[in-house]
């Protein structure tokens, strides 16, 4: 890998995360962890009237997974939760290497973690507040709230 | 010999000028003398060996039970058939679980592991332990990563039947006092298990002044290709223990109902062997030996005590465990404030220097020391002064390059 | 392709150009392309895999992984987390025995294993059995070397858990009907273990079409060095079942007093793994599929046919098993009269021709068959109708240089 | 090796071996085998005032096994069990490649088996006769007769 890999825009998530607090208000958690990293992030959502009104995660790990679930929240926040599937999918999609530019745009500073693949013991760390999202959104939508 | 010729044995230095290997305790690389030797094995001696009936098989025969001997006179064992060969010591230490452990370890037993172990010689015990109730204890240690040997003392119960321990830590590099603690295993009736993974290609090893049980150990740590570890176990053990692995080549009689067993260290060695393998660990003993372990030493000794200071100097590096560079052993483990391991090793790959980062297979230790990970850098002999040069350099720019001021 | 080529891609036969070299079932020689991958590896992708945190471990990791995806590939397998890599056949199968065996068998259960089984598909049954309190019971086969599947059917009960068999006997080269076996197994609900040892290397397998459970196999009889085997198994079960030897690199957590492991295969995958000899595995399929299976059975089999056609007419040698070439696979083991293997391979080897004499590891088949012992010559591809002749040669002069008239 | 190993001495003891039956006046057996060969041989001796009277052997196994056995038998018989001792004493040197000429002469046709060492999956072979031997002579003079 380059040493681009750590941009402006993953050092600023890292070093100053917006989303990285409790969330008192949270209708929803789930905990989401990587094995080989000891990343460990619990996320938090506050889901009302079908749209994702607010959200942080609390946990540990590092500045990829940190980053990550960081620009994760940035984008999610104030959409519904298909709407955060899509981008979840596209997400999974430019991480295998197979997404198009139009696509590309739509994950705006996501795309920052597009590198990613080329570090494949990494790329779980990148993927892991996007897994947990996934996990956490498909729980609600059950009605397993937890 | 001069300082800084050595890398040219070993071709990945040609092919990569630029590499710095740092991550010599996860695997070394391999001199041309290694790979010619293991070329030779499958161009002018392979056969199935052990059923020598024509010459070439003959000549297998030979070449593995040649690096037999080679590997008891490196570790000074008395009887060459003392020595087994397996996989790695991974599998070296599992051998001993199944065979001796099942065969002698009941409920209320006791086993003592130092809280440093590597996950390969603390998970065998901790399956023996659930197999047959057996209880499993550990020694813990101090944030230097050394230990009491009063707290070893009163740790053995009448009812501890093994003490496994690393002569070497591959987080701390401290070498611990082998000798003294198979004296005190010994008077307490105790087997000792002395996992050497980290100090056989590194120091001078002895079993019969370790006065060890067993030793196991790796090939490819320490010049030899994957795929080839050893196991050396006292003569009466291997004797009295039944065999673990069943195939061909490790029995006399098989009838449909039961079978009786060759004689060690054949009984251990089921299945076809690793004669190529075995032929590449020779010449890696070869090697080690022209080299010789005072200059190996003087070699690793000199790069980790210039990596020991460069380090302490670079404010919020933090190196764990011992706080002198010959606590060491050409392992040096450490944090960096506010970086996670895992981003250290990703700008050292940048600067294409190679260390580990992560839990270095000892999750109980990181625990113990109250920190989930660290990073590791490891010196091989063939190292040099410019490797630790640009790792320091590397070191020193981590935090600014993850825009820390 | 030419005809008589071929043994100029392998060096043995450069260093020795006398060498007839008929043991091919005991082990293959090696291609220079498996050499040249291993020492490839060696000089620019050596690191400790499964941790690639720089780029050489990432490269490593690559070689070891597009390896076990050759191998999926090679065998059929739909996923290649099926490919488990082991030491050798052996190892796989005791793999078997001690995890799934271990946790799903019980007294009063049955298994079922043909008598004509190489050691490594017994003993460890044999073991299981004694361990569990399970029955070990024998399918017997014809002279011929063959079964008939209405006494397979006959032997299952409803215990029977398990039934292993070999695709082809290392003792009389007969193929069974590994794919009719399964589903009267599966019929039963008995799972069908299959040792592909001598199969592999020589015919198509595809264990979708088989739908064996498990299939084993060893790197070294099918031109990749040694050291390297290959355990396949269906994901169900290899998900079910519990790790064998455990350490560094199959584990997810571990606490003082437990530990979760890894998914497979690298759960079963303890300690560092063997991505050399992996690397010279792939290089092997590569060959193997270069040359294609259609010519390498056309050249084995013509020589198969022409050393039967010959054996037939010499006095007093017998040939084991069927009497017909077809049923023979490159495996043609004999006796003659009067004069004990052991010296006949002996005879063998001053005229220059490796072949092997003894039990094969197959002792129980040996007394069944009512023969102490017997001599073996086995074909693979790269042999061609001049060692035909000289095996013959040597094989007609037997008797008399032995003073029989 | 070479083929000259079944030399005329071996192969003619093998075809017609002189000592190869049972001994019915015998006052001592004791068996051998060889795991890795499969050869079993079976000695048997008749022990008078300190000579070795007489002496056969029964089994199967491989040329060398047999013919060094019938050739052991036709050096011991008439001889003292110390005697005997002693040229299964020469007859290990000699296998072991430390036997000097005097010696070799010794062992008169035994002295046809010493390239033997230069294939040592067979060593084990031509030693059988004489390994039983010895052990036969230790179990007689520590009166364990069966
Ligand atoms: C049929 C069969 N099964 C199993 C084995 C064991 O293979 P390995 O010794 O490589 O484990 C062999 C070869 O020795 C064999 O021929
Ligand atoms: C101290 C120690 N023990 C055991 C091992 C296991 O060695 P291997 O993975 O070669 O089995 C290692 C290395 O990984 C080690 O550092």
């Amino acid at each position: 890998m380059s040493e681009s890999f750590y941009d402006e825009v993953l050092i600023d998530h890292n070093l100053h995360p917006q989303h990285q607090h409790a969330l008192p208000t949270a209708t929803c958690s789930h905990a989401g962890m990587n094995p080989s990293c000891g990343d460990e992030i619990t996320l938090h959502l506050e889901l009302h009237d079908g749209v994702i009104s607010g959200g942080s995660y609390t946990g540990v790990g590092c500045a990829i997974s940190q980053a990550s679930a960081d620009i994760m929240l940035d984008l999610v926040i104030g959409r519904t939760p298909q709407e955060a599937q899509h981008l979840r999918e596209l997400f999974m999609k430019m991480i295998a290497g197979e997404i198009n530019d139009d696509e590309l745009e739509e994950l705006e500073e996501a795309g920052a973690l597009q590198n990613i693949s080329k570090m494949p013991a990494r790329v779980k760390c990148a993927e892991l507040g996007w897994r947990t999202l996934g996990a956490l959104l498909d729980e609600a939508a059950s009605g397993n709230i937890t | 010999m001069n300082e800084f010729t050595l890398k040219s044995d070993f071709p990945v230095f040609t092919k990569y000028p630029d590499l710095v290997y740092l991550d010599n305790s996860a695997t070394t690389q391999k001199p041309q003398a290694v790979l010619n030797a293991v070329a030779q094995y499958y161009e002018s001696e392979n056969a199935n060996p052990l059923r020598g009936l024509y010459d070439l098989s003959q000549k297998a025969t030979e070449v593995y039970e040649n690096a037999r001997i080679a590997v008891r006179d490196f570790i000074g064992a008395s009887d060459e058939r003392e020595i087994i060969f397996t996989r790695n010591a991974t599998e070296s230490l599992n051998l001993i679980a199944y065979s001796w452990g099942k065969a002698n370890l009941h409920a209320s037993d006791e086993i003592l592991v130092q809280i440093s172990e590597h996950h390969s010689n603390l998970l065998p015990w901790q399956h023996l332990a659930k197999e047959t109730g057996a209880v499993l204890r550990y020694l813990d240690c101090y944030k230097s990563g050394t230990y009491s040997l009063q707290s070893l003392k009163q740790s053995l119960t009448p009812n501890t039947k093994i003490f496994a321990a690393a002569q070497i830590s591959n987080v701390f590099g401290q070498l611990y006092p082998i000798k003294e603690y198979a004296q005190i295993c010994h008077n307490n009736g105790t087997m000792i298990i002395c996992d050497g993974a980290q100090s056989v290609p590194h120091i001078p090893v002895n079993v019969q002044d370790l006065d060890v049980d067993f030793l196991a150990f790796s090939g490819h740590k320490m010049l030899a290709p994957m795929g080839i570890g050893v196991l050396y176990g006292k003569h009466a053990l291997l004797e009295s223990m039944p065999p673990f692995l069943t195939g061909g080549e490790m029995i006399e009689y098989v009838t449909r109902e039961t079978a009786t067993y060759a004689e060690f260290p054949h009984k251990f060695e089921a299945g076809t062997v690793n004669a190529g393998g075995a032929a590449g660990l020779h010449a890696a003993i070869r090697y080690l030996n022209a080299l010789g372990f005072p200059e190996i030493q003087r070699r690793e000794d000199k790069l980790t005590a210039l990596a020991f200071a460069e380090m302490q100097k670079i404010p919020h590096v933090h190196i764990i465990g011992g706080d002198t560079p010959d606590a060491h052993h050409g392992i040096l483990s450490f944090t960096v404030d506010d970086v996670h391991p895992h981003d250290i090793a990703a700008i050292f790959n940048a600067d294409n220097v190679a260390i580990r980062a992560g839990h270095h297979c000892a999750q109980p230790l990181h625990r113990h020391l109250g920190i989930p990970a660290s990073a590791r850098m490891s010196i091989a002999f063939y190292n040099d002064e410019s490797d630790i040069e640009k790792f320091v350099d590397t070191l020193k720019s981590i935090r600014r390059r993850m825009g820390y001021v």
